[in-house]
């Protein structure tokens, strides 16, 4: 089955970035398919390059990236909620790429579900 | 990490906007209106169902001058706009809605003359079976 | 002692927090989505109504402007603050508590 | 139709307006903060022991071991799951409900 | 623009940490530990309260390793033994207080055997009075 | 009167920056001293000078800014909190500076009052 997801919290506020990311992974191994995140509102930190987190915590954004770059999920921060936060391609983490909300829309309709996390 | 390539082609569906929190205190109300109208250029059915706080986003005369915020009110006048294109326009196979739950709006002691767009009221129970009924649920 | 409120009443415990822990005899704020406290004929207007009597309670007007909520339908009592108001209620009071 | 509920049912309204607005027979994932809906001998475990009698209620095993939720204090009737039960949970219903 | 230099010599206040939000779903419970831990380097009085859903920070055997987030619980040890440490030291002006509301607590299913540090458990009316005299409060 | 600010949410998702502007602006204007203003949590993100709303929306760090250089407010970001969300030297908006926690706990020594505002 193919699921779209939905992040709308940036990394260690709120858990809703942890949870995504837990969740993804097990669905994909579970063998299921996970070809689009979307980063919207505040989710749009997760991209954040220049997060840099305690030796002793996890790195959301690394872990992120990883993921994108091994399972090859398209990890999409959306262009607007982006610029109104600065994070643009400048400090951009490897593994997402910018784009417009349609890319949500078309997560939405191309896949069997759409899983939303956020506050 | 590649672009995912999409096939939606002929795809339609129906995607439920669930509007749940007062507007200003968060910008969720605004950020989501954005969605609201992409989906537009993708002519898919859409339900704008606004429950809890979410109400008070539609509330009449707002006026962020002293705040020196963005008003989100005329936007909603743009997707009021969108849904009464499409309801006129034969051509175009896309059915909105903009929902307001009676309980809800009751509890917060108002009526659907205090909203800026034309709304439908359903109770908790027919909004219910419009939730059940979704392809996807999007929460703002 | 000032304490400020910024959630709504309807979604968050917060205003019933501040009531439960403040002294009789606070001043308290309501401001960001803690305006809607201050409206009438809604199902929390009660207690905040009865929090009138024993409190100072102002709302912050530009927050009720930019929702929508007009001064004729806020509840007895209820005083309205602009920000020079609020910064007012921060110096003649010896400390604010945030019920946030 | 999956409810996911992340809020905690003591602070917020997330849970009585996913029960509001569910359809009997519906899941319900108790998730984050809102698995602390789950324990018994709570102000709102009467709600939650109501809605497991029409629904199917799990919590997310890991978000309670987090918070230091034993199995013991579960009210009857809701199930624990972990993430591969979750995905499954999505997978088996027609639609996921964020109330966030 | 420039850096402020504040007179703090000898100035001595008593700052109420006010947490009010469950772990994990947030991270307020962890980031506000870090400012109790500094204000010790000040010698200030701290109360450190527990309310509402804050008081499941402090619930024994928290695990979070199936979240591969970080564990807050064993800060809150060091906090006690700073604590400890100044009750003790009777050369150090520095009186914490690390306070739980008892109505929270109830309302909640806990007792105090719940908690990973020993508390004080005081009623509604009695924090009232702890919070009307603080110098400030830091809400988290 | 001294008063200093705690500001613990980013720019555009919570009103908190708005609020604490606001208010810092009017204490100010009224002839009180803002000797301080820290950023905790979230609130880091007010200074990131890659930020880059729309034209016809408010420019919340710039708007910091300008106070700090204007009105001489010294805008301290959490150092640990910054690291950990991804605001550093790199991104760091004129008139903001990155320090330690003991900043904060100076300013509610230092200040007559100490006024929150968060989520």
């Amino acid at each position: 089955m193919k699921f779209g997801i939905l992040v709308n919290e940036g990394p260690f506020t709120h858990q809703a970035s942890d949870s995504a990311y837990q969740f993804v992974k097990a669905a994909i191994e579970k063998g299921h398919e996970v070809p689009r995140v979307f980063f919207y509102y505040d989710g749009v930190y997760n991209a954040n390059k220049l997060s840099a987190p305690q030796a002793d915590d996890r790195n959301v954004v690394k872990r992120w990236s990883d993921l994108a770059i091994e399972k090859d999920v398209d990890l999409v921060v959306c262009v607007a909620a982006g610029l109104r936060r600065g994070i643009v391609e400048d400090n951009l983490m490897d593994g997402f790429r910018i784009s417009g909300l349609g890319q949500l829309t078309e997560a939405a309709m191309g896949t069997d579900r759409l899983v939303m996390f956020g506050d | 990490m590649a672009e995912y390539n999409f096939e939606t082609e002929g795809v339609k569906k129906t995607i439920t906007f669930l509007n749940r929190k007062a507007p200003y205190g968060t910008i969720y109300a605004l950020e989501v209106l954005e969605s609201v109208l992409i989906s537009a250029a993708f002519e898919q059915h859409a339900n704008i169902v606004f429950v809890d706080d979410g109400v008070f986003q539609i509330k009449k005369g707002q006026d962020t001058a002293d705040l020196e915020m963005k008003n989100f009110l005329p936007t909603y006048g743009i997707i009021e706009m969108e849904k009464e294109d499409a309801d006129e326009d034969e051509d175009m196979d896309m059915n909105w809605r903009i929902i307001v739950e009676k309980e809800s709006m009751e509890a917060r002691g108002l009526t659907p003359d205090d909203f800026k767009v034309t709304v439908e009221v359903l109770s908790s129970a027919e909004l219910a079976d419009v939730l059940a009924t979704s392809d996807a649920v999007i929460g703002g | 002692m000032l304490h400020t409120v910024n959630k709504s009443p309807f979604e968050r415990g917060s205003l019933d927090s501040c009531l439960r822990l403040s002294k009789k005899g606070s001043a308290i704020l309501l401001m960001e989505d803690g305006v809607y406290g201050a409206m009438s004929g809604t199902t929390v207007s009660d207690i905040v109504a009865n929090a009138v009597k024993d409190n100072s309670v102002y709302v912050l007007g530009p927050d009720m402007k930019a929702r929508g909520l007009a001064e004729g339908q806020l509840i007895d009592g209820i005083k309205v603050v602009d920000y020079a108001g609020f910064v007012d209620l921060v110096a003649n009071n010896d400390g604010v508590t945030p019920w946030l």
